[in-house]
């Protein structure tokens, strides 16, 4: 345990650390979501219908574009050699690595999500609708976006490959994600149901991402 | 006491420090002054008692902008001239912009609500704020970046710069959109018809202001100079440690693992 | 002294408040910042590191 | 270092071969280190010397042949019982040198070895609290050895080791190396330049 806590520190350290990239992804995220009223227009109440979709799309290009480096710098610098032949299992440093990621570079982003919502005119419930879909749904992000973030070491390519790897894989996530706060905002499907299949997708990625992940480094290793 | 002089980092430190307290004395009582006249001031006829608003969201926005056009100026002595201490107040005017900037769209916020009915409305004039203030952002992310100061400076500068002459362009198209989707912004400031009793507490709030941002700047670039001694000092140190690392061992131990317990 | 600020005094309050905060933070990040700086600057000549100038790098005056 | 034998040990291999993007590197290889002793890997640039250690390593799988460490920990692998001080130093510049080291102490965990006093052998005790990214490329190398003296493993695998290194550095580094071996230590190591212990020799790759 003392082993997975100290990765966990090391990474949240370095990425808010001076050259660490954890405020980027909202800054990223801030950037896209402003930048949505001027290709739909000011309308404030057409700005409210996409709010979700807008804070959803935002928020997956945001977590999916902080990954690519998450086993690159690791693996340039021969630490990922070291995590390899360590006593701690693979898969779970896979695991410990993408907490500490999600916690430095997800959470921001849920934090900055009321913000948001402001501005694309959601009201209260809309926005706690979108926060806590994000809450439930960023974690199955960050867990499928780590074997392409793996695949990219192996691949010994990174950036735009990995994206148009993963995205499609984050297609469900999304499906789900948007239901569950347009669900609230305009009916009328019930809240629980596409909210519990968000959950159910953050469980299973859970458990795949690390074990492809640490298949795919173990298999890239040269 | 020309720019010249100023280069010597020294030399600037120990003006900061005679300057400073005086700066700090003027910004309070001319604070002071604008918050007394601010409170004093008449409501509007439309706006009714908002208006007081306005006396801390125009210091700020007009800050929003003065910070950036510092910055472009020591983006040009970085770039042009070659000033060793541009860089310096071009880093560290940039948080200070960045909250300034922010305020402007709080106070704009919170002062479109009782005039609009929401927080925000994109308005081709908050909409530039916005903009303004994620470039602020962005730059800060361009500082924070890289771990070399000397090296940031260049980049930073480049894209302050471009960030300037975009500025306008920025304004225009916004502006543009803006009419493109609906009839002109909501709030009508009368402009230069102005009434006086608003206006002289205006001017003094954003003389304070303005003496506010100096005296933070100064500050914040003292900070700067001294973070980059210590940097240096810590390159030396390790430089230092090659040549002792032989005979270091016995003398420096209790005193290393003195620290290491601190960690 | 009273001020009648309307029906919507609670937005007055709020930004004076929110500049007054903000403000006081970007202050109190100076200071510390200061503060560290000069500490660390001591603890470094303290082990003997001292600039080709010979002079102290706290030194202001 | 009493902690680290457990009897005697023997790291051995037998009927190696590697290959590397479809080329065989080398083949029919044998090598063999007992307790206390020292293998130097030479050969021409190359020849296999990285890939020999990447493989006791377990980070390369050998196309035929096995490696075997006997008279080692039983419940844990050939891997989880080495040292692999490669090219890179693993080591994180935002990070400072006191951070960098106790990380892979947690990390690595096993037995453990004080921290400060491993910096104070290898010449690093006055920087604990400096980036590692203001070290030297040889400072960097020293806080690597660090990382082999604080976490204890039988059998370290050197690519290179005296690489960057000034001469009192290789002196210091010969030092912890005979160190190593006399509490019962094994050493793997591919280098061009002598090692500055003694040491058997195996040659791979032919003739340089």
């Amino acid at each position: 345990m003392t082993a997975l806590a100290a990765l966990i520190r090391r990474d949240i350290r370095i990425a808010l650390r001076v050259g660490g990239g954890a405020l980027i992804g909202v800054l990223f995220f801030l950037t896209v979501v402003v930048l949505m009223p001027f290709a739909v227009g000011p309308d404030l109440a057409l700005l409210s219908r996409l709010g979700p979709a807008i804070l959803w799309l935002g928020a997956l290009l945001a977590s999916l574009l902080t990954l690519d480096r998450l086993f690159m710098a690791d693996h340039e610098d021969g630490s990922l050699d070291l995590i390899t032949m360590s006593r701690t299992p693979l898969e779970l440093a896979c695991a410990a690595k993408a907490l500490a990621h999600w916690l430095a570079a997800g959470l921001p982003l849920i934090v900055a999500t009321p913000v948001l919502g402001l501005l694309l005119n959601l009201d209260m419930i809309a926005t706690a609708a979108v926060a806590l879909t994000l809450l439930a749904g960023t974690p199955a992000l960050t867990f499928t976006g780590m074997i392409g973030a793996a695949l990219a070491v192996t691949l010994h390519r990174g950036g735009l490959l990995m994206a148009v790897l993963v995205l499609p894989l984050s297609i469900p996530v999304l499906i789900f994600g948007v239901a569950a706060s347009q669900a609230v905002i305009v009916g009328p499907m019930t809240f629980g149901a596409p909210f519990s299949i968000l959950c159910a997708l953050s469980l299973v990625s859970l458990v795949i991402g690390p074990f492809a992940a640490a298949a795919s480094l173990r298999h890239g290793l040269d | 006491m020309t720019l010249i002089d100023l280069a010597n980092p020294t030399r600037f430190l120990a003006l900061t420090a005679r300057v400073l307290p005086w700066l700090a004395a003027a910004t309070i009582i001319l604070l002071t002054i604008g918050l007394y006249q601010a409170a004093l001031a008449p409501d509007d006829y439309q706006q009714g008692a908002t208006v007081k608003i306005m006396f801390i969201h125009v210091p700020n926005a007009w800050l929003s902008m003065f910070v950036w056009g510092v910055m472009s100026i020591a983006s040009l002595g970085t770039l042009v001239w070659r000033h060793p201490l541009a860089d310096v107040a071009a880093k560290a005017a940039a948080p200070i912009g960045a909250a300034f900037t922010f305020l402007a769209l709080l106070t704009g916020s919170l002062w479109g609500r009782p005039m609009w009915g929401t927080y925000w409305e994109w308005d081709a004039r908050l909409t530039s704020v916005l903009i303004l203030f994620l470039m602020y952002l962005g730059l800060m992310a361009l500082w924070r970046a890289v771990d070399d100061p000397s090296r940031a400076a260049r980049a930073a500068a480049v894209l302050t710069l471009v960030g300037a002459i975009n500025l306008p362009i920025i304004k225009f198209s916004v502006d543009w959109w803006n009419t493109l989707h609906q009839p002109a912004s909501v709030i009508r400031m009368g402009g230069s018809a102005l009434d006086k009793s608003f206006l002289i507490p205006l001017l003094v709030m954003a003389v304070a202001f303005t003496l506010l941002f100096v005296t933070l700047h100064l500050a914040a670039m003292r900070n700067e100079i001294l973070r980059r001694r210590v940097r240096s000092l810590q390159m030396m140190q390790a430089s230092r440690m090659a040549f002792s690392s032989d005979m270091a061992a016995g003398s420096r131990e209790d005193n290393a693992s003195k620290e290491a317990g601190a960690a | 002294m009273t001020m009648s600020l309307g029906p919507y005094a609670s937005f007055i309050v709020a930004s004076y408040a929110a500049v007054a905060l903000v403000i006081a933070i970007l202050i109190g990040w100076v200071m510390l910042d200061y503060r560290s700086q000069t500490q660390r600057l001591r603890e470094l000549e303290q082990r003997g590191i001292t600039r080709r100038s010979g002079r102290s790098a706290t030194e202001l005056r | 270092m009493s902690g680290l034998n457990q009897g005697d040990m023997r790291l051995s291999g037998h009927g190696l071969r590697c290959v590397r993007g479809g080329r065989e590197v080398f083949a029919g290889l044998d090598f063999a280190a007992g307790s206390g002793e020292a293998v130097a890997v030479v050969g021409r640039n190359g020849s296999g010397k990285t890939s020999l250690l990447r493989l006791i390593a377990g980070l390369l799988v050998p196309a035929a042949g096995t490696i075997a460490l006997e008279g080692g920990h039983s419940e844990l692998t050939l891997a989880e019982q080495c040292h692999y001080l490669g090219h890179r130093d693993a080591l994180k510049p935002a990070l400072s040198v006191a951070e960098n080291l106790t990380f892979w102490a947690d990390f690595l965990g096993g037995e453990l070895f004080d921290a400060v006093e491993s910096l104070a052998k290898v010449g690093l005790d006055h920087a604990i609290h400096l980036p590692a990214g203001f070290l030297s490329a040889g400072q960097r190398r020293r806080l690597s050895l660090a990382r082999l003296l604080t976490v204890r493993r039988p059998v370290w695998l050197l690519d290179e080791p005296t690489n960057a290194l000034d001469v009192a550095g290789q002196d210091m580094f010969a030092g912890l190396m005979r160190e190593h071996l006399a509490g019962g230590g094994m050493i793997v190591a591919a280098t061009h330049a002598p090692l500055g212990i003694e040491s058997r020799e195996l040659r791979i790759g032919g003739v340089a």
